[in-house]
């Protein structure tokens, strides 16, 4: 025998044979099985230990392992190969109108607060619409807003950019441009504006940097 | 009788009997040859019992068998299921046309591409009842050979994926600033100093002015812009009323336009 | 490489993971799945074909092989170990031998109609009998036969190829000789056209689709 710890007195065929038998009870298994209940399926006076030993031998650094859980044995896909079993898909959603105002805003305005997003908009905004935004990958928290309340500010990301097809929040058209296409139409009262938007990494002068906890996963949940 | 005419079963795997409709109770006995599956089937276990190959098989002699068989049958009385009895009359039919010279090159089949037509038939039956044989004795799964007993799921992880286009993007944020400038009329907010937050300020004084003191000293800290000058003072004069009357606070004012003076109503009165 | 016939580039490390993902994803499912199957869950670019050959030799003659049924690839027990897994709750539910013929005779024959079948066993059909084979997932409705009355044409399905381990209809035991005896022909005498089984999914030329009504589960009970 070639493992020398093997005190089994087996031929090699009827050892191979016995091998053969292990693996196959523990493929077909739909639970783990104990060394005991292996070998009541054995010829009798198997080597339960060592053959198992030897196939979790042949098994080391495979894609399926022979592993021992709650002291019983079973195959398992290799732990770095976990990912395999798992499998990403992509559901196409549209933003609903609301969503699209405020990122709109947030784009234009940013650095930006709640309040004074719904101040732009006229109308509150709901807790789930910012939420989406956030899960876009296209909005972040910047910091906190140097008022009463420390109010959070929101910008817009480099995956913003990417998706938008910009190259910085600056190449945002402004106002005459907006006009220029339509967008605006023309009877625009004195003292409207479309800010230049910036979206400069660092923080403003009236920005505090966001506090520990608000990178918690619970913190997206503004109230 | 039917039974020891039967040929071998065709492989290890136990067939059941098939499902025949069973007589009627008043129906007069109808024998359909119990364990046969039609006229073909015995007439296939008869011309097993030629033991030559089927396709080198006399078919006189088959019919002749069949014949007797069915003879045989009907001597007992026993009635016969109607397709047994249909294939008796064709036999006999192909017996005489095997019998008879040729007839002149027809339309109809000869007797003989008739024998061939049925040897045929026999030959295919019984190649697919080997065929089911074999079929029934592979390694069959869930009987002989397993799937993974254990299989581990592909985990599906939906994620939602957004999307938009700048133009959709840029047309939201026009079309909202534009019908916030057309609809909202900026209604500045009213820096207001209430009744109450007057009165509380006071009641918190209340204890500790033994003195005639003006009011302006108390709201001093709170008048800080012009618009919210007159809001305060006029709520808070409005509470100080109203602790005159509950006897908490004593007011006085030398004249028009004095400073209005103010103490708690319990201090003593040097002045009168 | 030592494979001379690998055409793949891949650094025999990468060939080794390659390898490993192949085994882990195979090992993990109950189901056959197809080489596109497999290489769609592999890095792009990997030699799908030659990495299941070396898997298939890696483990012949071991408990557990790689077969091919219905076309796609599986890790099965292997055949000569029946004796040690074949349990008593796991027989499958015996067929009726008029049910098992018909089985074969739609095998060999397909796309077959009711009354062909009929024709080869020589005595009617009960209904029972195909209603308790399409029960067991192997037989499907294909089509309506282009003839007066416009008959319902019947093949057989994956499952059918999975539970008997056959690659493909053409692997049916014994077909070869049936064909050359020119058995599976129906024109009696022999003609001159030898119809092979086929259990495509797109239909044969004398095949019309299945009405809807068909699909319903009381079309099953055809009269």
């Amino acid at each position: 025998m070639a493992e020398p710890t093997a005190i089994t007195s087996l031929a090699p065929e009827a050892q191979r044979m016995a091998l053969r038998m292990v693996e196959a009870i523990l493929f077909a298994s739909a639970e783990p099985l104990s060394a005991d209940e292996i070998a009541s399926r054995l010829p009798d006076g198997s080597d339960v230990a060592s053959l198992l030993r030897e196939l979790q031998h042949a098994y080391s650094g495979r894609g399926v392992t022979l592993v021992k859980v709650a002291g019983k044995w079973m195959f398992r896909t290799a732990d770095d190969l976990a990912f395999l079993l798992r499998r990403e898909q992509d559901e196409p959603k549209k933003l609903s109108r609301a969503a699209l105002e405020t990122l709109a805003i947030i784009a234009y305005h940013q650095p930006v607060t709640r309040a004074e997003i719904e101040e732009i908009r006229g109308v509150s905004t709901s807790k789930g619409t910012l939420d989406v935004l956030l899960e876009t990958g296209w909005l972040r928290m910047r910091g906190r807003r140097k008022t009463p309340g420390r109010p959070i500010t929101y910008g817009t990301t480099e995956d913003f950019l990417i998706h938008f097809g910009l190259e910085s929040v600056g190449d945002l058209p402004g106002l005459e441009e907006l006009r220029g296409a339509g967008l605006l139409d023309g009877r625009i009262p004195p003292g409207f504006s479309v800010p230049e938007p910036r979206d400069a990494p660092d923080l403003t002068e009236d920005e505090d940097p966001l506090d520990p906890e608000d990178l918690l996963p619970s913190a997206l949940r503004e109230d | 009788m039917a039974e020891a005419a039967r040929g071998e079963g065709s492989g290890p795997e136990t067939w059941e009997r098939p499902d025949r409709p069973k007589a009627d109770a008043d129906a007069p006995l109808v024998v359909d040859v119990d364990g046969f599956e039609g006229p073909l089937d015995l007439l296939l276990a008869l011309a097993r019992n030629q033991k030559v190959d089927l396709a080198r098989i006399s078919i006189l002699a088959l019919a002749d068998q069949y014949l007797a068989y069915i003879e045989e049958l009907r001597k007992l009385r026993l009635e016969l299921a109607a397709d047994y009895l249909v294939m008796a009359a064709w036999l006999a039919f192909l017996k005489s046309k095997l019998l008879l010279p040729e007839p002149q090159a027809g339309d109809e089949p000869s007797g003989q591409e008739l024998a061939a037509a049925l040897a045929f038939r026999l030959q295919r039956l019984e190649a697919m009842r080997d065929a089911a044989a074999r079929l029934v004795n592979r390694d069959r799964a869930g009987r002989d050979v397993f799937p993974r007993g254990a299989p581990e799921p592909v985990e599906l992880l939906r994620r939602s994926r957004y999307s938009a286009s700048l133009f959709e993007l840029l047309s939201a944020y026009a079309a909202q600033r534009q019908r916030q400038m057309v609809s909202i009329v900026h209604v500045r907010r009213r820096q207001v100093w209430s009744l109450a937050e007057g009165r509380e300020l006071l009641e918190r004084m209340i204890g500790s002015i033994a003195e005639w003191t003006p009011m302006e000293v108390f709201l001093s800290p709170y008048l800080v812009s012009p618009e919210i000058r007159p809001s305060v003072r006029a709520s808070a004069f409005g509470a100080s009323l109203e602790l005159v009357r509950e006897g908490k606070l004593a007011l006085r004012q030398d004249g028009a336009f004095a400073p209005i003076l103010l103490r708690d109503a319990a201090a003593r009165d040097d002045d009168g």
